[in-house]
């Protein structure tokens, strides 16, 4: 088993290392020896006049919350998949007891307008 | 994999794992704090791997991965000066904190080294993941339902707490805008009070919801 | 590999996450703390799992449950660090100790 | 086909993913080229159409990256490489032969999940980094896209080792070839996935991420070597995600006659084709629209498919 | 290096990688490159190696174009299309004319890539503002938001948001030459997340004394739904349309064919039927409808119909209509009021 994740790690860093040096081709490590004019950031003509990198408000913030919460549903199902067959349909309305308890979450979310742009 | 390779493997992730660690808070940038926790956690999970957990800790990957995202998403929303453009201390008590810190991780060592846990190897190395959906659909069944309902008070309290007006009205109402300097009281900025025009419309789900207000 | 070695890398995290907790300011922070020393709980839950457990499948729900612990953790704390954004505009300990007075 | 699936020495397998992913590249690129043709009636140049995308990467091969005002260089690089990393992971755990994979991992499906949620990772580091709004807005667009599209490919996963009984994807091409085929027992999980895929591969009418409406988002503050990693990426995600849906839906390297990897490499050309062709036809859909149908249209029928797949794995 | 050269040598002879810094009446010239395939129009300078500089640039915006001009990475080439490379400020550019354009094109890239032509930038080689080694870090300030590192202040005091969650607000000006937008449009918005919280619309008006420009020889809303066509991801059909809009005697048909591969559920609509209505004066209310009108109209005038101008619109009351979008909407709509807009840059409408 340890042996097909050395090669999924292997595959993966090998991967990264070569489009990682692709990627770093030519760059100009020090933003400040650049030519100024030239580093400003696309516009369409005007310097900015504050850096990008500010407290940026995501407008789906209480769906990100609810989703967390959500997908901890993920660890029980997928050791559910691989025993659905062997325990039969006792395991087909357990989850779905599960997950229609999960998506009375949902649909308050949906309900309270968490889908929305805030 | 020999016992050799698996000794170098998880001493490599170990470290990193404990080097990402330390990173989370020592870094300025908020994102690369946030992403050195993801990748600790990634390396956990690789040890979860090299100790045959495999579910965990692939599932390690999974889970810390979409929690990082988010994480991410908030520490950017709600800390000033997130990618640390301008750098900053936000700590208090520091060496009360160092102190305890490796007072806890001595202490915990120690008793890592002093107990004496009896071994019990692993019976069925290729059946982990198989007993643990039998555990969940037998033993643990309870466990499951009772994680279902607290997921979903978890997600009512999230969207509750967080949505922008609830039931009993705006949820701003009241608020005061920030001190730009945190030592100097008089530095709050005279705003408008935030009366809650513009997001009347929150409340209603299903659409786009914007009217030419705000 | 030992249960020893895995227990000690686990007690750095815990540590380190501790640490976390104890000196940063901001909510958020903190909160990365106490992933930081979960993250260890789990490593330790694993470990024992590994050597001690005998493959009790328990051991694994004890992972699970940790994950589960910490997703809701980070949940209800972001919401709260929204709910108390909201109402004082501070996103740190020592600000919302001023404005209480 | 039963037991675990023959791997190759990693370092082979490294070379047998990276191949794979070039080769995707190579002909998803120029799948690319003819359709835009085809849906612009530019005439029936087909040698034209296979030159073109070849001249463009030369040509991005000589420009160069330039330095924007204040740069997450070590973010930046590690987008592109990243994101591709997880391509590569997508790939690995899939079967590529008859009897083969270069890992057939037990949690395979685990695997191509946390790739999927990695690569987000990916894409958000990569409009975060040049510090540029227009890109920063792409990034934040994305992981709006991505906290939706994720459960549904979960879903849709899951169900796909109802049958299996198994995560591992060996299995859960062994149980297709045992029983039926996965898009006949399972119908509406293949458009589920490939809504997943066009979107976590950053392609038209999903493009979240590298929107033209954002001048290409994450990847405007890019240009040479940088930029063709990215684009490299995104192909190789598209790659990887038609290879995995040949794999899930239909029963990958099964066929009559031809060798196992001669039948996953036509099945997986016909979706990427299929994938290629919805990104030149389709408007991109706005992020609201697509949170919105993602979770109230798109995640009950993902309920529905693991309702109906459960039952047809008892049955 | 032999390499290189071979990569160079293949390079040249890639299409075009043009940016088009459009000013005022150059419908045809970006009709032009739309529809040629040796030409790809790119959506930001910096996937660019030519800037092709077309219509009456303003005096006031010439500084803007140096800007977007240095954006273009080195080494790079302008070209300007019927107009004065030395009004511009821009005293390496090439001048020449609309027919000859896309040959000129391809010579001019063709010496870009293999090393024989390099723009020099026309900005400032350092910063402007002096930051370096003031401040404990050498952020250029004290404390913790009173740095200006890299010089450039940080964001601005929140203020109170749509939602109540007053977070930093992103002050830009966007435009006159972004891409994704209308040209000779400048947009000033607050921009919080990915929301328009504030929005001023701008239009840079023509020189007092600017030549009167020849009448466009190209239906105005058939490059507009080329335009729209691009910034929905369907850049293929944009070709079609900008080949349509620049052929004189165009076919019902053909304008007809173009609309049932546009016109339906999954196809433009996709991207526009979501889009909020608009309440304008002349200006119909639905987004679809909007360029539904403009292949209605480029239909009619291929029968020989009087053509209608379109009416301006008042900046202002658009810009309050954009209050609230998200940043891909807000460009959609923009993007449906072309017509509209480029008439009200030239004679600016009152607000009603």
């Amino acid at each position: 088993m340890l042996g097909a994740f050395l090669a999924v790690v292997v595959a993966t860093g090998t991967t990264m290392l070569l489009v990682g040096w692709l990627a770093s081709w030519g760059r100009t490590p020090d933003p400040t020896e650049a030519h100024w004019s030239t580093t400003l950031p696309v516009l369409g003509g005007h310097e900015p006049r504050v850096h990008a990198w500010n407290r940026f408000h995501a407008r789906y913030y209480p769906m990100a919350l609810v989703l967390m919460a959500f997908e901890m549903e993920m660890m029980f199902m997928y050791p559910w998949a691989v025993v659905f067959v062997e325990v039969g349909g006792r395991a087909l309305v357990e989850m779905g007891v599960f997950l229609a308890l999960l998506s009375l979450g949902v649909l308050y979310l949906w309900r309270e307008g968490g889908l929305s742009w805030q | 994999m020999t016992g050799l390779a698996v000794d170098i493997a998880f001493w490599t992730f170990a470290v990193a794992a404990a080097w990402f660690g330390w990173r989370v808070f020592r870094t300025d940038s908020m994102v690369r704090a946030t992403f050195c926790l993801l990748a600790s956690f990634l390396n956990v999970g690789a040890i979860m791997v090299l100790l045959l957990a495999e579910y965990l800790g692939v599932a390690m990957f999974f889970m810390m991965s979409v929690e990082m995202v988010v994480m991410a998403i908030f520490m950017v929303a709600f800390m000033m000066n997130p990618a640390g453009l301008n750098p900053m201390e936000m700590v208090h008590q520091p060496r009360a904190a160092i102190a305890v810190g490796i007072g806890a991780a001595v202490g915990l060592g120690v008793v890592a080294v002093v107990a004496d846990l009896p071994p019990a190897a692993l019976l069925d190395e290729a059946g982990t993941i198989r007993a643990l959906g039998n555990e969940l659909m037998g033993a643990s069944m309870l466990l499951m339902e009772v994680v279902g309902v607290t997921l979903v008070a978890t997600m009512v309290g999230a969207v509750v707490l967080s949505s922008a007006s609830g039931r009993y009205g705006s949820a701003d109402t009241g608020s005061v805008p920030p001190l730009l300097d945190p030592d100097d009281p008089d530095s709050r900025p005279d705003l408008v009070s935030a009366d809650g025009e513009g997001d009347a419309h929150a409340g209603h789900g299903g659409h786009g919801g914007h009217g030419g207000h705000g | 590999m030992t249960i020893v070695t895995v227990l000690l890398a686990s007690a750095v995290l815990l540590g380190l996450g501790t640490w976390g907790v104890l000196s940063q300011q901001s909510f958020v922070m903190i909160m990365m703390g106490f992933e930081l020393a979960i993250n260890g709980v789990m490593l330790a839950a694993a470990g024992v799992w590994r050597f001690t457990s005998g493959g009790e499948p328990r051991g694994q729900v004890l992972v699970i449950v940790a994950m589960l612990v910490m997703a809701v953790e980070a949940a209800i704390g972001f919401a709260l660090v929204v709910a108390v954004y909201r109402a004082r505009q501070q996103d740190t300990t020592e600000g919302i100790a001023e404005l209480s007075r | 086909m039963t037991g675990e699936l023959a791997a190759p020495h990693p370092v082979l397998g490294a070379v047998v993913v990276l191949g794979v992913l070039l080769v995707g590249t190579a002909i998803v690129t120029t799948a690319d080229a003819v359709v835009a043709d085809r849906v612009a009636r530019r005439g029936l140049d087909l040698r034209a159409s296979l030159v073109r995308p070849w001249r463009r990467i030369a040509l991005s091969l000589v420009r160069p990256q330039p330095a924007t005002e204040r740069p997450d260089w070590g973010l930046w690089v590690l987008a592109p490489a990243a994101y591709v990393g997880m391509a590569a992971m997508a790939v690995s755990v899939l079967p590529l032969g008859t009897d083969w994979a270069v890992a057939d991992v037990r949690t395979g499906i685990v695997v191509l999940g946390s790739a999927e949620v990695l690569a987000m990772v990916a894409v958000y580091l990569h409009g975060w980094a040049p510090n540029s709004p227009l890109s920063l807005v792409g990034a934040y667009r994305f992981v709006a896209a991505g906290l939706s599209f994720l459960l549904l490919s979960m879903f849709v996963l899951i169900a796909a080792a109802l049958p299996a009984e198994s995560m591992s994807l060996g299995r859960i091409v062994a149980s297709q070839q045992e029983g039926a085929w996965n898009v006949l027992r399972q119908p509406l999980g293949l458009p589920l996935f490939l809504v997943v895929a066009l979107s976590v591969s950053l392609h038209g009418p999903l493009d979240m991420a590298d929107g033209t409406d954002l001048a290409t988002g994450t990847v405007a503050e890019s240009s040479g070597p940088a930029r063709l990693a990215w684009e490299f990426g995104r192909r190789a995600m598209l790659t990887a995600y038609a290879l995995a849906t040949a794999v899930v839906f239909l029963a990958g390297p099964a066929g009559p006659v031809l060798p196992g990897w001669a039948w996953l490499a036509v099945k997986t050309v016909a979706v990427a084709v299929v994938l290629v062709w919805c990104g030149h036809r389709l408007g991109r859909i706005g992020i609201q629209r697509y949170v919105r149908i993602a979770w109230t249209v798109l995640l009950p029928l993902s309920f529905l498919h693991l309702a109906i797949s459960g039952v047809a794995a008892l049955a | 290096m032999a390499v290189m050269d071979r990569l160079r040598r293949v390079a040249a002879t890639a299409p075009v990688a043009v940016s088009v810094a459009l000013g005022h009446g150059a419908d045809a010239v970006l009709a032009d490159l739309r529809a040629d395939a040796r030409v790809d129009v790119t959506a930001s300078p910096r996937h660019a190696t030519v800037l092709v500089v077309a219509g009456h640039v303003p005096a006031a915006a010439v500084a803007a174009l140096g800007r977007v001009h240095d954006q273009v990475p080195a080494p790079r080439a302008t070209v300007v299309v019927d107009g004065d490379p030395a009004r511009l400020d821009l005293p390496a550019a090439t001048a020449t004319t609309r027919a000859a354009l896309v040959d000129e094109l391809v010579r001019v890239h063709a010496a870009v890539v293999t090393g024989q032509r390099h723009d020099s930038p026309v900005g400032p080689a350092d910063n402007p503002v002096d930051w370096q080694g003031i401040g404990p870090h050498g952020q250029g300030g004290e404390g913790m938001m009173g740095g200006v590192p890299w010089g450039r202040p940080m964001a601005m005091p929140p203020t109170v948001g749509r939602d109540g969650l007053a977070l930093d607000r992103l002050a830009l000006v966007v435009g006159p030459f972004l891409a994704v937008l209308p040209p000779m449009l400048e947009v000033e918005v607050g921009l919080q997340g990915d929301v328009l919280e504030e929005v001023e619309l701008r239009t840079v008006p023509p020189d007092p004394h600017a030549p009167t420009p020849p009448p466009t020889p190209v239906d105005s809303g058939l490059v507009a739904l080329a335009e729209l066509l691009a910034l929905v991801g369907l850049g293929a059909l944009a070709t079609t349309a900008a080949r349509l809009a620049r052929t004189p005697d165009r076919r019902v048909e053909d304008v007809a064919a173009l609309r049932r591969r546009i016109d339906r559920p999954w196809g433009l609509r996709l991207g526009t039927d979501d889009l909020d209505r608009l309440d304008l004066p002349g200006v119909a209310p639905d987004p679809t409808d909007r360029w539904r009108d403009w292949l209605a109209s480029a239909a009619s005038t291929a029968v020989g119909d009087a053509h209608h101008a379109p009416e301006p619109v008042a900046t202002d009351e658009v810009a309050a209509q954009l209050v609230g979008m998200e940043v891909g909407h807000a460009v959609l709509t923009l993007a449906t009021l072309r017509p509209q807009l480029a008439a009200s840059a030239v004679a600016p409408a009152v607000s009603s």
